[in-house]
């Protein structure tokens, strides 16, 4: 048996050994124990340094309000930092590190800034570290940075996996104490779909370390009858290891449940974590409360818990805070604990109770107990050896070797208040309780101020059973179990022990000691946010959960006002601190998006495609064939073998809407700005769609395939945008036109067959004529591939060549595309990429969203004369007027070629005059695309230059800073081959 | 904003499942009305502390425009209504 | 020319033991959307009931997919066309749509680390169809008995999906495989 | 044992409208160190309301504060009082993740931003607070070769302001950054844009720097005083109607960014400004291991590291109007989906806190340093996501504006007719939607 381990009691399986590791040392503990109580049946006291100070520190609670004993868990990948060992779960093998020491948790350098404090009190660092300025950047900031944090992030990958789920339910029930039990055998009963929530590992809140009888049992034995109860209803579901931490709008709760954060070798088809979004009708607190730490001179030093941390260990774990044990309190609750050790055969060196009328206590007859008395200072270095308090102007020394502070009780409201509710003060219960919320959310038992045992039952019962009622479910009222004798949980209030002859902590973890806050007050910084801020109180990583109140408390003290006036700092999301990998769930790496695939994709593949993400999709990049060593030389292949002979490129991307209705040509005519209405049947048209701001949105094509039958096609970066533009367009402000559509993109796989010898290409495939004069440029029409197959076929280009565009069926794409290149070897087909399809466009001229780039008219991009002034409406005409997006001084799209052929212009330079000096007001525009144009020979670019269109011919500086490059260009029309457009009509 | 939009079509579902698409209480003008008119609908938005009224899309679901009727303090909504129903 | 139609997780090979979870790949569904004007919604429905044997799946006013696991895309586009003559526009989406079929007793509980809406059988009852989010993907969703359920999803989201519900059933060995003969020869 | 409240603090108060500040020093530091820093004086004074001041500055927050100290310091406006509904400093610029910079693509932008940049450089010095600015850096990542074009066009635009800018590629990053995502990335890192002069600020104490410099230079900074009215004679703004009586003014301007609607309409203003929320969170303290600024371009994540170490990371606005201090779960989800996604490590790294400010989203993104059609009443408004980058500058040009009647050089695009007459200054490209900037 370990040194401080009980000789019998708790809830541990003494049975079983588990060996574990910290600071690499090795130690035994037992199934149900946490870290904590391990190492403190270990004798291991001492577990970490504090974040400013870098003063010793134990524990101070058993739970999750912890602001000490923060540990590392695990190793390499694996590591977790900043657990509170106070929650840890103990499994066999845990390896435990303590942090923010150096070289040692024992001998820590840093101690050193102990010395120091008096200089580095609250907000010192505003006041300083100016002199000389220089040395901010290369000095002060470096060891202020070096001092920063806690424990240590790997950043490595992390092995595990995790997951997301939802679950509904009528009541959600958050804590498992008492009130939570005893709600949800009540709601259980009643038939409620209920969820029983609960942080800790083990089921039954305070009952496990409550010392009061139930039916005549101990209080853990009532939880397990009542949890085995509640896991025969199918109606209940009970989740251990769930801790609620955060409620938003809806009732709906984020939880996060710990699969398997409590074993050596995570089994690899759970999750560690699972991520659980709540919706529940009715969510019930039953949280409990938190014991105040008493803040007096050296209520740090390790040794120091809450009374109930004390109760707890002796009480759940089998575990001695001490082998001589002082109470500190202000109520009755600290007398319980001491009757509790007592019992554990544990010694108690003296009561200390700051009350002069504390009632007298029977079964502590022989304990020594000082009334109307505080404690002023500890002693001990690295556990507490000795305590000195004072009383009527006496001080004395007694020793002692743990001290239990029983300070009043906290509820825990922090759900309650995460939504904007402001907690209100209750003078009775010298604290804040939570406001009433609304029907969605009650609180019971001891976070809604009840503290006996008895009164916890009986709150949660009610409470259920008036949810219960309220969701139309028939209550049998139950029996009320019978406890034994309770404590009177009254205290007085004392928030700052006076006469501290050292500091006297408020926020352990962050170092900020009462003298801190006086100081904040002196400065102007006596609001409670504004005190929290500048000495940082109830920042640490318990966020307030032990220091807020007292902090509160003290401050109002230090103003002479109620704390109800001074208030307490926001209560935010999380309740306590909550894993990247919980939130984020699958969706990281290649899952982070969903990924789409072309119905070609595997076509793609087979030619030996690299691909590129674009938004969604991934998309063929280029064709590397064997002896092309870069994409360039492959793309200028691609280019060229399109222009001499013909290439087939996947566009299945491209949005795709079919349209309907009596009022189609109607309704695409105001959602253009060119004229779309008498579009002939059999016909395409290029498309521009303005926002209503009178700049371009995105463009495309419309094709008709009957009097009330489009079919357009969006970019693929704005598919889903453009879908929900024309949504919006019929459903909000036309809802008079008869017009439907629905998207087809996924229906046809579309592939662009380009180049001179497209029609022996496309004709070879088909039944039907596509001679110039049958199917003329810009020709639409359904066609049937030899074999019968159905297709759609568009005599559009995007390359300046004659071409084609075949759709098929999705699932026949690939089997077409594969046709389509054995048709074509014998012209020479290639299939060519995005990147050659990007070359090739730019030869032309052609737009893309490189262009329209959301700050860009139609004017601007060349396409004044398309803008219609007959429609009387569409969407975007009346605002394109305005005078900034009608000015001469516009950026207009232009050409540019090197002026020396072997220089390169790159996509984002911008533009001077030639001798200008580089300055915003000189920034003539810029490179929106550029690339090396095969068929030229040279460098081509698009730009947007300041009345671009008045400067054909002139010489420009393309500056390239931040690839330190300055190339001269002549400024030319946005066309480099086939200007007249000829090769797209034979 | 609330967790949950109840579509008047598909029933109670998370707010992801809808995109926002703005206030829904600026009606656009007629072609002839004037600048003023039109910079209004375009730029000038009331922007309630209170009662508001938003077109929301439910693009996951039945891909109609709903009027979601809420308040932008408490992000309580009051009611949802297909936005093509007027 | 004979061209076959390649089914978008063709390629997936199959678990070896079909375990009590089980997700199905049916190869060859035919399914159309069908839009209507709101005022011709009710004849439509009427219409479908006339036929008998359709699965309609509503997925907005105005708007259904209709299924059909024995028909070719071209029939029931045809057939559609001519049932909801002047009354409503069929467009097939046979080849841009897949579906699976998610079975077991674990089902739901699978379900519930992508989808939303309360899956208890009082709240989505068998029968009941929906569009709506699973994971980060759209799916028409339906509930074809009490422990099995459909997806039908955007034929370029089919394998992101098959992978997210792989990955959803991971923890009850969810097995998976295709069912039906190969695809129609157009 | 009774215990006597703060009786050692009871001298606090006495003197606390009117004592001057003391100048900080590194000579004060250690001679307070020495006496127990019993000796500190407020950091500025609580004063009662004048009955009228020449200006009346209606919002306590980082760019109010600003304003009131630059009216008072830089042009010589005497009688200037600053009204706070709360306490100072209780709106954005206490919640946002503290990033400076100014790589800006927009001419109506970069001049502005490099401005404020440049205030920020001296600022320490200037306010005799320190403010703890950071040049750490900020590297924006990008995903695609059109991103990475956009990205080179935005770094020109900044050398064209002569505002340095690196352009990083893959390899370079790696070596600065091997925790980022190179290997298993849905979309791959390309590369970055890197602006090393760009970096973080303590951001509370820029606006008690502010308001402890103000308040030196004898500005009233009244807080917990709620303007409910603006009170006009003849169609000139005289005063405002406050929870604390009517104050007088010469001249009035707003900076209540996130509540600009709520207050314009006292005055009859129409804007174009739509109040949204966004989130920020921060982890638990941890160990330095991240160096710079960094955001994610195939999303909206942006993370740095505190001095205190804790990671500060922040998101997109939730895409809803709101005027509540809180957002969705959702979008709590997808922005740790993100980080993630970035820099996989983070996975076991837990946030501590989530926090929301209401933003003044503009109908192109881009803030609003104005005079309105009111005679007397000033506009300072639509910070969107970036008003604390902007703090001095806003607060600088706002007073030039209000003291001279005239727009400072660096924010003569930011002018509220920048609308109708369709001069947007859109730097996403995203036009008049809010939720899209």
């Amino acid at each position: 048996m370990t040194a401080y381990r009980l000789p019998e009691g708790g809830l541990v399986d003494r049975t079983t050994s588990l060996d574990f590791r910290f600071d690499g040392t090795r130690f035994k503990g037992h199934p149900g124990d946490t870290l904590a109580s391990a190492l403190l049946a270990n004798d291991q006291l001492l577990l970490a340094r504090s974040f400013k100070y870098h003063r010793p520190r134990g524990l101070v609670t058993a739970g999750v309000s912890e602001p000490n004993a923060l540990v590392s868990i695990g190793s390499g990948a694996r590591t977790d930092a900043n657990t509170r060992a106070t929650v840890a779960e103990l499994y066999a093998g845990l390896e435990a590190r303590s942090q923010n020491n150096w070289p040692s948790l024992k001998y820590d350098i840093g101690a050193l800034n102990n010395l120091l404090s008096p200089f580095l009190s609250a907000g010192f660092y505003y006041k300083t570290f100016m002199w000389p300025a220089a040395f901010w950047e290369k000095l002060y900031e470096p060891l202020i940075r070096r001092a920063a944090g806690l424990g240590r992030a790997v950043l490595e990958r992390d092995p595990e996996s995790y997951e997301k789920c939802w679950t509904h339910c009528d009541l959600l029930i958050v804590g498992s104490g008492p009130a939570g039990l005893s709600a949800a055998l009540t709601a259980g009963r009643a038939g409620l779909r209920v969820v029983l929530a609960e942080q800790d590992f083990r089921m039954g809140g305070a009952l496990l370390s409550d010392s009061t009888a139930i039916d005549g049992n101990s209080a853990s034995v009532f939880a397990e009858a009542s949890l085995a109860e509640l896991a025969t209803l199918p109606n209940v579901t009970l989740m251990p290891r769930t801790t609620v931490f955060g409620w938003y709008d809806d009732n709906v709760f984020g939880a996060v449940e710990r699969v398997q954060k409590h074993v050596a070798q995570p089994i690899a088809k759970l999750p560690v974590e699972r991520l659980w979004r709540i919706a529940a009708k009715r969510a019930l607190l039953a949280t409990g409360a938190e014991e105040r730490p008493l803040v007096f001179g050296g209520n740090d030093r390790p040794g120091v818990m809450t009374a109930s941390a004390i109760g707890t260990y002796a009480n759940r774990f089998g575990v001695a805070a001490g082998k001589s044990v002082a109470i500190f309190t202000n109520g009755n609750a600290g007398y319980r604990t001491a009757a509790d050790l007592l019992r554990h055969g544990v010694g108690i060196a003296a009561i200390i109770d700051t009350r002069s009328d504390a009632p007298a206590v029977d079964d502590l007859k022989d304990v020594r107990i000082i009334k109307g008395a505080g404690i002023v200072d500890t002693m001990g270095g690295q556990r507490l050896g000795k305590l000195v308090f004072e009383r009527s102007g006496y001080e004395e020394v007694i020793a002692c070797d743990a001290i239990g502070m029983s300070g009043g009780f906290n509820p825990v409201i922090h759900l309650a208040c995460q939504r904007g509710a402001r907690p209100v003060w209750s003078s009775e219960l010298d604290t804040f309780l939570a406001p009433d919320v609304g029907g969605g959310l009650s609180i019971a038992g001891a976070a809604a101020g009840y503290y006996t045992l008895s009164a916890c039952l009986a709150d949660g019962a009610e409470k259920a059973a008036t949810i219960a009622a309220d969701l139309g479910f028939a209550v049998t009222a139950d029996e009320a179990p019978a406890v034994g004798e309770e404590v009177d949980p009254s205290f007085t209030t004392l928030w700052y022990v006076p006469g501290a002859k050292s500091k006297a902590f408020v926020d352990f973890q962050n170092d900020v000691h009462a003298r801190d806050l006086g100081l904040a007050l002196r400065e102007g910084f006596g609001h409670i946010e504004h005190a929290k801020r500048y000495t940082t109180n109830g920042m640490a990583t318990d966020q307030g959960k032990l220091s807020g109140v007292n902090a509160a408390g003290i401050l109002a003290g230090m103003r002479g006002v109620s704390p109800a006036e001074v208030g307490i700092t926001t209560f935010r999301p999380f309740y306590t601190p909550v894993s990247f990998g919980a939130l984020a769930g699958t969706a990281r790496d290649m899952h982070a998006a969903p990924k789409r695939v072309s119905p070609l994709h595997g076509w793609a593949e087979r030619n030996g495609a690299v691909f590129v993400e674009a938004g969604l999709w991934h998309r063929s990049s280029w064709f590397p064939r064997e002896g092309e060593r870069t994409w360039r030389q492959t793309t200028d292949r691609e280019v060229l073998n399109v222009r001499e002979n013909v290439g087939l490129c996947d566009v299945s991307t491209l949005g795709k809407i079919e349209v309907f209705g009596t009022d189609a040509a109607e309704f695409l005519n105001r959602l253009y700005c060119n004229a779309m209405a008498k579009l002939p049947i059999g016909k395409a048209r290029y498309g521009l769609m303005l926002r209503e701001d009178g700049i371009v949105y995105d463009d495309g094509t419309v094709s008709r395939f009957g009097e009330n039958h489009f079919f357009v096609t969006t970019t693929t970066g704005l598919a889903a945008g453009v879908l929900s533009h024309m949504e919006y367009c019929a459903q909000v402000l036309w809802p008079d036109l008869d017009v439907r559509f629905t998207s087809v993109t996924d229906q046809w796989a579309q592939m662009s067959i380009a180049g001179p010898k497209a029609r022996a290409v496309v004709q070879a495939m088909i039944e039907d004529d596509i001679s110039n004069v049958a199917f003329p440029y810009l020709s639409v029409g359904v066609v049937t591939l030899k074999g019968g197959l159905k297709a759609r076929l568009f005599r559009i280009s995007f390359s300046g060549e004659l071409a084609y565009e075949l759709a098929v069926p999705a699932g026949y794409g690939e089997s077409v595309a594969d046709a389509v290149i054995e048709a074509g070897r014998a012209h020479g087909i290639c299939a060519y990429g995005l990147e050659a399809l990007n070359v090739l466009r730019l030869e032309k001229g052609y737009v893309t969203h490189a262009e329209f780039d959301g700050r860009v008219t139609p004017d601007d991009a060349g396409f004044g004369r398309m803008v219609s002034a007959q429609k009387p409406d569409f969407i975007g005409k009346r605002l394109s007027t305005r005078y900034g997006l009608t000015a001469a001084d516009r950026m207009q799209m232009v050409g540019l070629k090197p002026a020396e052929k072997d220089k390169t212009i790159r996509a984002g330079a911008h533009l001077l005059k030639d001798g200008a000096k580089p300055s915003t007001i000189n920034d003539q525009g810029y490179v929106s695309s550029a690339c090396f144009s095969p068929v030229l020979g040279h460098d081509i670019a698009l730009a947007f230059l300041k009345s671009g269109r008045e400067r054909y011919g002139e010489r420009i500086v393309v500056w390239d800073r931040l690839k330190n490059e300055e190339t001269m260009a002549e400024v030319c029309e946005p066309v480099f081959v086939d200007p007249l457009s000829a090769k797209l009509k034979v | 904003m609330a967790s949950f939009i109840s579509c008047p079509h598909c029933g109670i579902r998370p707010k992801e499942e809808f995109t926002v698409r703005g206030d829904a209480s600026v009606i656009r003008p007629e072609p002839d009305a004037s600048d003023e008119a039109w910079h209004n609908y375009v730029h000038i938005r009331a922007n309630p502390r209170g009662r508001t009224r938003e077109h929301w899309q439910h693009v996951f679901g039945c891909r109609r425009f709903l009027v979601v009727e809420r308040d932008t303090v408490t992000h309580e909504v009051y009611s949802v209504t297909d936005g093509g129903s007027r | 020319m004979s061209f076959q139609s390649r089914h978008p997780l063709e390629g997936k090979a199959g678990s070896a033991v079909r375990a009590v979870d089980h997700l199905e790949i049916p190869r060859s569904v035919a399914i159309a959307t069908v839009l209507s004007r709101l005022s011709d919604a009710a004849m439509v429905v009427a219409g479908f009931a006339a036929a008998g044997d359709l699965t309609m799946r509503n997925v907005a006013p105005g708007e259904w997919l209709v299924l059909s696991h024995v028909e070719r895309a071209v029939n029931l586009e045809r057939r559609l066309a001519a049932l909801l003559a002047d009354i409503a526009e069929v467009v097939d989406q046979s080849e841009g749509r897949v579906l699976l079929r998610l079975s077991g007793p674990n089902a739901r509980r699978i379900l519930a680390k992508g989808v939303a809406v309360d899956l208890d059988p009082s709240v989505f009852t068998v029968g009941q169809s929906a569009n709506l989010r699973c994971g980060h993907i759209a799916v028409n969703f339906a509930r074809s008995g009490e422990n099995e359920f459909e997806l039908i999803v955007f034929r370029s989201f089919a394998e992101s999906l098959f992978e997210d519900l792989l990955a959803m059933g991971r923890e009850f060995d969810l097995s998976y495989g295709f069912s039906g003969g190969l695809a129609d020869q157009g | 044992m009774t215990f006597a409240p703060a009786c050692r603090y009871a001298n606090v108060r006495e003197n606390h409208g009117t004592v001057k500040g003391m100048r900080y020093s590194a000579f004060a530091l250690v001679k307070q160190a020495l006496q127990g820093n019993r000796g500190w004086t407020p950091a500025w004074r609580e004063p009662q309301p004048k009955p009228h001041y020449d200006v009346i500055i209606v919002g306590g927050g980082g760019h109010g504060l600003a304003t009131a100290y630059y009216l008072a310091k830089e042009f010589g406006v005497k009688n200037i009082a600053v009204l706070e509904k709360g306490y100072l400093g209780s709106g954005n610029v206490g919640r946002n993740t503290t990033i400076v910079r100014s790589n800006y693509l927009l001419p109506g932008n970069e001049p502005f931003y490099e401005f404020s940049l440049k205030l920020w450089e001296g600022l320490g010095q200037d306010l005799n607070y320190n403010v703890m600015l950071s040049q750490r850096g900020i590297i924006n990542l990008f995903h695609s070769d059109a991103d990475r074009d956009a990205h080179i066009r935005r770094g020109n635009a900044m050398w064209m302001e002569g505002v340095p800018a690196e352009l990083l590629d893959r390899e370079t990053l790696k070596k600065m950054m091997p925790f980022l995502n190179f290997d298993h990335a849905r979309f791959p890192i390309m590369g970055g844009l890197l602006q090393k002069r760009a970096g973080t600020a303590r951001h509370d104490a820029v606006a008690w720097g502010f308001a402890r410099g103000a308040d030196r230079h004898g500005v009233d900074l009244i807080q917990h005083c709620e303007v409910t009215g603006i009170r006009r004679e003849n169609g000139v703004v005289v005063g405002v109607e406050t929870s604390r009586g009517f104050i007088g003014c010469g001249k009035l301007g707003l900076a209540a960014a996130g509540n600009t609607s709520v207050v314009g309409q006292m005055a009859g203003l129409k804007l174009p400004i739509e109040s949204h929320v966004l989130q920020a969170f921060v982890t638990e303290g941890l160990k330095p291991c991240i160096d710079h600024v960094i955001t994610y371009g195939a999303g909206h994540f942006y993370i740095s590291q505190s001095d205190k170490g804790g990671l500060v990371f922040g998101a997109e606005i939730d895409g809803y109007s709101s005027y509540a201090q809180r957002g969705g779960l959702a979008t709590v989800e997808h922005v740790m989906e993100e980080g993630v996604t970035m820099i996989p490590g983070l996975s076991r790294v837990r946030v501590l806190r989530s926090w929301a400010g209401v933003m003044d989203m503009s109908m192109d993104g881009s803030p609003i340093i104005s005079r309105t059609d009111i005679d007397n009443l000033y506009l300072n408004c639509g910070w969107c996501y970036g008003g604390f980058k902007a703090t001095p500058a806003s607060g600088f040009c706002f007073a030039h504006l209000i003291a001279k009647g005239e727009t400072h050089p660096a924010a003569r695009f930011l002018r509220l007719d920048r609308f109708e007459r369709g001069y947007p200054i859109d730097e996403h490209g995203a036009g008049p939607q809010p939720n899209l900037h």
